[in-house]
């Protein structure tokens, strides 16, 4: 069940140089939200676009909706200008959302790039169990929300493409490096959410360690509610090639079912 | 008086003469939780052809001053597909359901009209001679006046339904194709498509979109569009259905006083799902201003 | 290093290859307060016909989503009147200047055409065979092949300088228009004029504009205007001056990657008059950014 | 002389419920601004407008420079928006202008309808003579500064279409008793700003009076400089009928020279 609804700016904060959080008062769609859904957001600020916005959730309190991004391009760029009271037009909640009811000898890996740690962090605060973070980003003004997860006694491991926080590389150098570790009945199942590449490395260790990946898709969008068209995935269903939609079918695949192109 | 807002266009019976638009709207149950299907006049569901039909490669859409250019390709279900995964929820509706086809072939178009004559629910068929993004056929049918007569009289001779041919935009003379239609059996027109558009990555300098070019739609066609139902309706007596960038009541009451008897909403259902329905709204509001008591008096009533 | 932007299009040489659109920067001295001419690559002036010819009624332009429609209807003070009020001016600047030429009559065109011939700092003729404004020619001549062979032939006949056809956008294959005029003798092409285009005022009924319908120009026919140049650098070897809706370097940028030699500001000229100011810095800081030092090696570089 | 320069927005406040007056730091096209003539306005918050605005210039006190204006479309609409420190770009200023030099026997006479005040409310402040002003409007907020024109040592005769201030009616009306009850040797002069109807009544007392009437234009425009063409007036110049661009041989024409077509 999706809506479409006004929602009034009742917070909008930095976080850190790169990032903000906007905050929205939508009594209709906040409490339908699940982990890994997103919104379509409308600024009313850019008159001439003609699409809206695709934002994963990043909380969901009460009547209160929240989304972290960065800026972009032009829409996000209008989007810092949002005050306090001024309204924006919301379609959702879209998309599928993570899996939640793992079995109870799962440990949950997340996997997150840049604000991809948004989804990862509603989905962190709706389970029951703990896990690890896997967080990486160019630098150190990328790496998210690390303080709340290990406030939520989740443990957490960073790595950036210069050093500067964390070990310096790719984020899956410490996956690797921790799965070289696991004990042998471990039961990894990982979540994961940022740029093509890292999913498909995500993917490709999920596969080859028989283990299950749970991957956010990233894809430009026109309708946002499988209309359009516009947002297919190559896709593996019920062993059949198909083109799923990422807004309506996903975002969220199974690492298995993705059928990765060039 | 509430001025009334039905209409029967082409001996399909409207409860308003407003639509949604082929590739904008799904199906019908894509939007149904944010618009109630039953207060729309009708529905083009998205291009159907014979066999299931994958489209293009993505990107398939990129947004640009005013609009967004799509390559889609027209992936569909195919005839039997789309059937029997979404008649049985368009017939518990409460609009006219008009079924978008195309073909590669002229067999092809033939072929799939005669599938649908007779299947239940189904009110009208819009023949897509025009869509910029499907090279086998599509376009070239809609640009000559030959192969558009040769594409509706097949169309024409395969089915009892309404048949509604769709045109395209970057002809010189939209009248002459406008009437070589009605002269071959069209019992409305539906126009327009989107136009041959195209953007470039000035970084990679690629062409966006996959399919190197697509169909540009939304606001920033609106006025040609307008232009092109004007001249049209100079040309031919039977019912134009105009699109092209319809954002508000305003620019369907553009469309109609320039000669449409009902109009489309396209893009602007994914920049704003309510639009149809504040098009509705809207015109009924701007009749009783005007003091028009049925929507028919706005049709063709310019003055010049 | 700084990457040199001078070009020699058809013969004409050009500090850069950007230039202001013909009926956008006037004559001159209009907007030469606020934009130092000896910056611009060229100025191509308002149609000029024969005699000096009056234009539309008012309303002429009218803004709407993305741009605007413009019916001036090619108002001009004719041969004479522009050499003698406005060449005096030009001959001052470093600037190519380009002489938008137009005839109601085949016979009129071959007239403007050879009066020109000689005249002291005129460097091309654009041949405006695709005005949608004035009815007696404009229009009809871009738009069949024949008619633009013939207009393209018989200017040719009658100068020396180089002639550059301005082609009409509501074709269904400019190619095809492009091939006619380089086998006719043109040296270079513009590419494109204004859509055909209306805007209702659904409280009158009446069309915005006295002239009824009119061109749209803007932001709105950039995405349509680069396809057709694609399509245009496909079909011809001759150079391509590209304009429609250009507001930044960026857009300048894919018209010259799609295959433009050089590019014309237009309508940006009104919103903005140091556009065309603009795209060349910008254009500069492109070439630089990407290690290209010659303009040259954008044109035409589309990687598909 | 004419520049293009991005104003600062030092002052933006009510005057009446319906009319605003916007103060821009200009420091180059201040200083050249003469009653008459006008400057046209970029809004950055109306990205997809291809046009810029024509207002006729307020007051132009060293730096900064003030237009009033009335919402009455979307540009208007944007333009409350401006907050002070905004920017917006502005060409000017543009046109002709009023004559300043009147002969020493001349009364000047002002008609305004509207925000026609504003400029002739600059005029009042530049010239070195008092004289009187017919100001009318559909309702008493119609009416802005009287009492300014009333400080400056002018004499103001109000007319209301709704008699909500001063007398009922057009403002021609107060404007031919006025005429009526003159002595023989006076010898008024008219400036006039406001609707089309209004000018072409002003213009035909004038004419028949044997007096000079100053009218000044509203056209719609594209370019503003001569460029376009978009916004020409039939006028007679040296007895030949010609088409003269309003903004640049305008806005200002003198009631002889315009010829008034339907
Ligand atoms: C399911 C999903 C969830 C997302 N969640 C977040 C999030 O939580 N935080 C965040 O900062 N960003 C998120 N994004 C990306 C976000 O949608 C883009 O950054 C945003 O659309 C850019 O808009 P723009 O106008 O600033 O950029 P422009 O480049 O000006 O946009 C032009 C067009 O491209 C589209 N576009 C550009 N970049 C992207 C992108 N990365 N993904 C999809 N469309 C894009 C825009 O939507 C628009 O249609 C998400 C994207 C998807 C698909
Ligand atoms: C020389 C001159 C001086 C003016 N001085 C003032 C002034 O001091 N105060 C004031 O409030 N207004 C003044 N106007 C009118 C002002 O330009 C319009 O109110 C304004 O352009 C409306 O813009 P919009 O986007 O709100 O309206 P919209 O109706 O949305 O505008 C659409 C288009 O029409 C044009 N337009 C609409 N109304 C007018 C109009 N009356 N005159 C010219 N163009 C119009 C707009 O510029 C725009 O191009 C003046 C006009 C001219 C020509
Ligand atoms: C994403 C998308 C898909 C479309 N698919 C079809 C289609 O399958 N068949 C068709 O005839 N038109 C199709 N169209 C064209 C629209 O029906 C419509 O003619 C066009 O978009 C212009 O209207 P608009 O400006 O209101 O969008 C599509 C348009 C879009 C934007
Ligand atoms: C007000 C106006 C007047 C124009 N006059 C002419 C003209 O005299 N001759 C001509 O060939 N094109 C004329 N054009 C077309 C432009 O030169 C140009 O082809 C068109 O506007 C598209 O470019 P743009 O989108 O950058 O404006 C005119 C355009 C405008 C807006
Ligand atoms: S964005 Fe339209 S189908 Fe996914
Ligand atoms: S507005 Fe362009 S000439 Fe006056």
């Amino acid at each position: 069940m999706m809506r479409i609804e006004n929602g009034t700016v009742v917070g909008h904060d930095a976080m850190g140089p790169d990032y903000r959080v906007l905050t929205l008062k939508l009594p209709e769609v906040a409490p339908l939200a699940k982990p890994g859904q997103f919104i379509h957001l409308r600024l009313a600020q850019l008159h001439d676009a003609v699409l809206r916005r695709p934002f994963s959730i990043y909380r969901a309190d009460g009547n209160h909706l929240s989304i972290l991004y960065k800026t972009v391009g032009r829409g996000t760029a209008s989007m810092q200008n949002l005050r306090l009271n001024d309204t924006a037009s919301v379609v959702g909640p879209l998309g599928n959302g993570f899996p939640l009811d793992l079995a109870s000898s799962v440990t949950p890996v997340l996997i997150a790039g840049g604000y991809g740690v948004a989804p990862l962090y509603f989905l962190a605060r709706k389970m029951t169990r703990r896990g690890i973070l896997f967080i990486g980003g160019a630098k150190a003004a990328d790496i998210l929300l690390a303080d709340e997860f290990r406030a939520l006694g989740w443990e957490v491991q960073v790595a950036t493409d210069d050093g500067s926080l964390g070990v310096k590389g790719l984020v899956t150098l410490a996956l690797d490096a921790w799965l070289q570790a696991l004990v042998p009945n471990a039961q990894p199942e990982f979540f994961a959410c940022g740029p093509n590449g890292m999913l498909k490395a995500v993917g490709d260790r999920a596969i080859s360690g028989n283990r299950k990946a749970w991957l956010s898709l990233d894809r430009h969008m026109g309708c946002g509610v499988g209309a359009c068209l516009a947002c297919v995935q190559k896709v593996r269903l019920s062993g059949q090639e198909t083109l799923a939609r990422v807004c309506k079918d996903g975002p969220i695949f199974e690492a298995r079912d993705v059928i990765w192109e060039d | 008086m509430t001025p009334t807002l039905d209409i029967t266009l082409a001996g399909i019976r409207m409860k308003n003469p407003v639509m949604v638009a082929s590739g904008t709207f799904g199906y019908g149950p894509e939007y149904a939780d944010l618009v109630d299907l039953d207060k729309l006049g009708a529905i083009v569901v998205k291009g159907i052809s014979l066999e299931p039909w994958g489209g293009n490669k993505t990107p398939r859409m990129v947004e640009v001053s005013g609009g967004l250019i799509n390559a889609i390709g027209l992936q569909n279900p195919g005839v039997a597909g789309f059937i029997g995964k979404y008649m049985p929820f368009l017939r518990k509706h409460d609009l006219a359901v008009i079924v978008n086809i195309w073909g590669k072939t002229l067999e092809e178009y033939a072929e799939v009209a005669a599938r649908f004559d007779g299947v239940e629910g189904i009110h009208a068929l819009e023949i897509n001679i025009s869509c910029p993004n499907v090279k086998a056929g599509g376009s070239s049918f809609g640009t000559t006046l030959e192969s558009t007569a040769k594409v509706v009289a097949a169309v024409r001779a395969k089915t009892k339904l309404p048949i509604i041919p769709k045109l395209a935009p970057n002809v010189s003379d939209i009248g002459a194709f406008a009437k070589v239609c009605e002269d071959n059996g069209a019992d409305a027109l539906s126009l327009i498509n989107s136009f041959p558009a195209m953007a470039i990555d000035i970084e990679t300098r690629r062409p966006i979109l996959a399919n190197i070019s697509g169909g540009l739609s939304g606001p920033a066609i609106h006025p040609i569009a307008v232009k092109l139902v004007y001249e049209a309706a100079k040309a031919v007596k039977i019912p134009l259905i105009a699109l092209g960038g319809i954002t508000s009541a305003k620019d369907a009451i553009e469309f109609m006083i320039a000669g449409a008897s009902a109009v489309a909403v396209g893009t602007a259902n994914f920049t704003e799902p309510l639009t149809a329905l504040n098009v509705i709204d809207g015109l009924r509001d701007y009749l009783a201003r005007k003091n028009m008591t049925r929507v028919q008096e706005l049709v063709r009533s310019i003055r010049i």
